[in-house]
């Protein structure tokens, strides 16, 4: 059976070029956000990227992590696709915010709930789709609109990548994979979008360990897995599990 | 205008919102005032909290005196803040959690506002000033969710009104608000009009119109926000 | 807290009305379909339905059950949205294969992949979305189409019922629901998409008696739950889990 | 045409099918001749078997003897067969299990065919004396699948050829068959044309000609079909 256990995120990212387009899982903090897989990207330094993704990074949470913020400090994107691009606060703007004020990064903000509709829209084979969000807004600029039972809706485009770097809590080896509470976020959605997806895993297990009513991501969807060897200093409790039971 | 009126602080606020619930409703707080509401949930009612990035039914905020003990990365609701399990809750990814938003199956959101038109256009994402603004899930919620009620302030720091016959700010979504609940007044978005459904203490109706760009329409009922 | 918990199948379907949608989880047997729901449709007598369904029951294969048959038998539909809705046999026609064949029954044949994405959709607010399945088919006909990525593909809108009649495993009283096995076919999204969503289950636990990372439908897309008293006689064998660890 | 050939088994059309299984790969498999194909695969090889009601990786069909022991009505495939479960299988709903074949993410897929024409279009759904058939899963899974083989006896018991020119039954997919695996040969769908790589034992191209409508091109590496 073919090995998609990898032994380093240096090795994870190794075919990633330049001009790549890359899929970040995450949302408004780490959890959730393939660090590691970031930090290999860094450091392999290629550019050009078109990154996408709920943020694009440094959006000035308490918490302070490498995520893509790392990418634009070290000039390797080119652009980005993303529904929370820019930090919270005005005063402590981001470096994305930064480069595409300058012109030097191209944005293409899209609403959270269309992202993740073309994201999936991607892994399934759906060309495109009519949705209500945007109707009326900045987002209708250059598009399709019709009305559908009575609505104004828009049409979107489905958005594949090339890779996706995702996070997840578990994975066997034959890559099925399992979340933990909201580190779920778009990671099991980009899974399937990407051309190679790449999972960062904080445990690898033997095929039929995990509960298969409970497996979120089917292992056809990973390409290579890695397992997190040094936890960072987050607030995160593994022993702790979520299910509070009652009885 | 006489002087100063008194207004109703944020926590007020969000008590008078909170007032918009019922039982078993499914309902999505958004960051800032919103986001209070959950502090004021009428005893004996369950209310299943939903997040966009992707939780359903979980408990109150870990506030910042319990982080070393309950905060968990990997639980946190749509504004980075750590939330607390729940029995029955459960979680699902981004394209179910906008799924239910853009299904209509989010009972009642609450989201802040920088503006708000005599139709329910609601803006709220971008202030023209800094150039660039964050979309986020806004526009989903507001076009999707089954009641959206719309909180802020009835005027800017500035004085300048924010209930205006059309926004100047870009738009969040268009005819989207049912209700707008502000710092002295609550007001229903009608295919009439705008209608005055409660004032705040000590304020009249003519003092609100004063402060709202668009003409109100005040019923027979109209009534004091009590709490 | 709301009650979602009903105490008998009649009272499940009691306003059901003429002429209603109704979806039917199910696929090629009786694992997944709501089998004493559909009885006390049967018995409530309704008429002039419209029902929607991977299949439109009496497919013939060896297991004999209860399924939509019973409905045209009674004469209570008016058209079928199915994308298998014929016998296997030829030679052992459905009832619905006769009623259709007759012109007393409406059909809509879908492809299967487009009708489970088409009740999504539904579920979702999505209005209508570009497939490449069924293109220069029977299926295309009256359909919009159009070329996306250099490939053709048809325009397909959602398709929402009033209720959805669906199976799982268990529920917590809250609603939330887990399937077993493939039991889960089209009941998870026929949830998402009616305005009432009526569950059989054969079990019913507090909430927080099920693992929050491996509830399948939320509570929120469930109205009302009825617990199976009398098992039927099918190959069941409640016992014994899927879940074949190798550790 | 001399005396009358021998042609291929069900079992051995679905042996030679095998071949073209790899490790690791992720199989659908239609009903009749495909489902065969599970028999035979190659010796350590791991295959990942998808079906579209919503299950991957599970193991071999329950037989007739062993249905009172193992057969549960909640693990069946697309054929209504019961299934037996396998470490790392796991289960779906069917939007998704669709989304993995429109996807696709699903490597080879193997239907049978009532007739496949030179372009590769496949009719697999409605013999026109029915009247009427079931569309199924097969339009999807012809769309999606990343390789697409049909399985057919070479001609009707009735002598009617079967890979035409054009088909003259309602289609499944267009352009959509990339290998014809028949009882006498294995036919190669190209941008060219049909190319014929193996005849079974004994015929000759001529002879697989004769039954076949298009032109065959014929290339010089031409095999018999071996297994």
């Amino acid at each position: 059976m073919v090995n998609k256990v990898v032994g380093s995120f240096e090795e994870a990212v190794a075919d990633v070029f330049d001009g790549a387009t890359i899929m970040f899982g995450n949302f408004a903090g780490p959890g959730g956000f393939p660090i590691n897989l970031c930090r290999a990207l860094r450091h392999k330094g290629v550019k050009n990227l078109t990154i996408i993704g709920n943020t694009a990074g440094g959006i000035g949470l308490t918490t302070d992590f490498d995520d893509q913020a790392i990418l634009f400090e070290n000039r390797q994107v080119k652009k980005v696709i993303a529904s929370f691009p820019f930090s919270i606060s005005p005063s402590r703007p981001s470096p994305c915010e930064k480069q595409v004020l300058a012109g030097e990064v191209e944005l293409e903000i899209v609403p959270q709930g269309t992202l993740a509709e073309r994201i999936r829209a991607a892994g399934y084979g759906i060309g495109a789709f009519y949705t209500p969000t945007g109707v009326g807004t900045v987002v209708e600029k250059g598009k399709e609109k019709r009305v559908i039972n009575g609505r104004e809706m828009l049409l979107e485009y489905a958005l594949p990548a090339d890779f996706a770097f995702i996070r997840a809590f578990k994975a066997d080896k034959l890559g099925n994979l399992v979340y933990r509470g909201t580190q779920r976020n778009f990671n099991p959605i980009m899974a399937t979008a990407a051309r190679i997806t790449i999972a960062e895993v904080d445990e690898i297990v033997e095929a039929g360990e995990i509960d298969p009513e409970a497996i979120v991501t089917p292992g056809i969807f990973v390409n290579r897995i890695v397992k997190v060897t040094k936890q960072e200093d987050f607030p995160r409790h593994l022993e702790r599990s979520f299910w509070v039971k009652t009885a | 205008m006489g002087p100063t009126k008194g207004k109703l602080t944020r926590e007020l606020m969000a008590m008078r919102i909170s007032q918009e619930l019922f039982d078993g409703a499914v309902v999505n707080l958004g960051i800032g005032i919103p986001t209070l509401v959950s502090s004021y949930i009428p005893e004996g009612m369950t209310i299943i909290f939903h997040t966009q990035n992707g939780a359903l039914g979980f408990g109150p905020v870990v506030t910042a005196d319990e982080v070393a003990e309950k905060a968990d990365v990997d639980l946190i609701n749509a504004g980075g803040q750590y939330i607390t399990p729940l029995p029955g809750m459960c979680f699902f990814h981004h394209a179910d959690s906008f799924g239910m938003i853009r299904g209509g199956h989010i009972d009642l959101t609450v989201l802040g506002a920088l503006q708000v038109s005599e139709k329910g256009d609601l803006a709220n994402w971008l202030f023209p000033a800094r150039g660039v603004g964050n979309i986020g899930g806004g526009m989903d919620l507001a076009v999707g969710a089954k009641k959206v009620i719309a909180a802020m302030e009835h005027v800017t720091k500035n004085g300048e009104l924010r209930i205006l016959k059309e926004c100047n700010y870009p738009l969040t979504a268009k005819e989207c608000v049912d209700l707008i609940v502000t710092d002295i007044a609550v007001i229903e978005v009608t295919r009439e009009g705008l209608v005055l459904r409660e004032h705040a203490p000590g304020w009249t109706a003519e003092e609100v119109q004063a402060l709202t760009e668009p003409r109100l329409i005040i019923p027979p009922d109209l009534k004091e926000i009590s709490f």
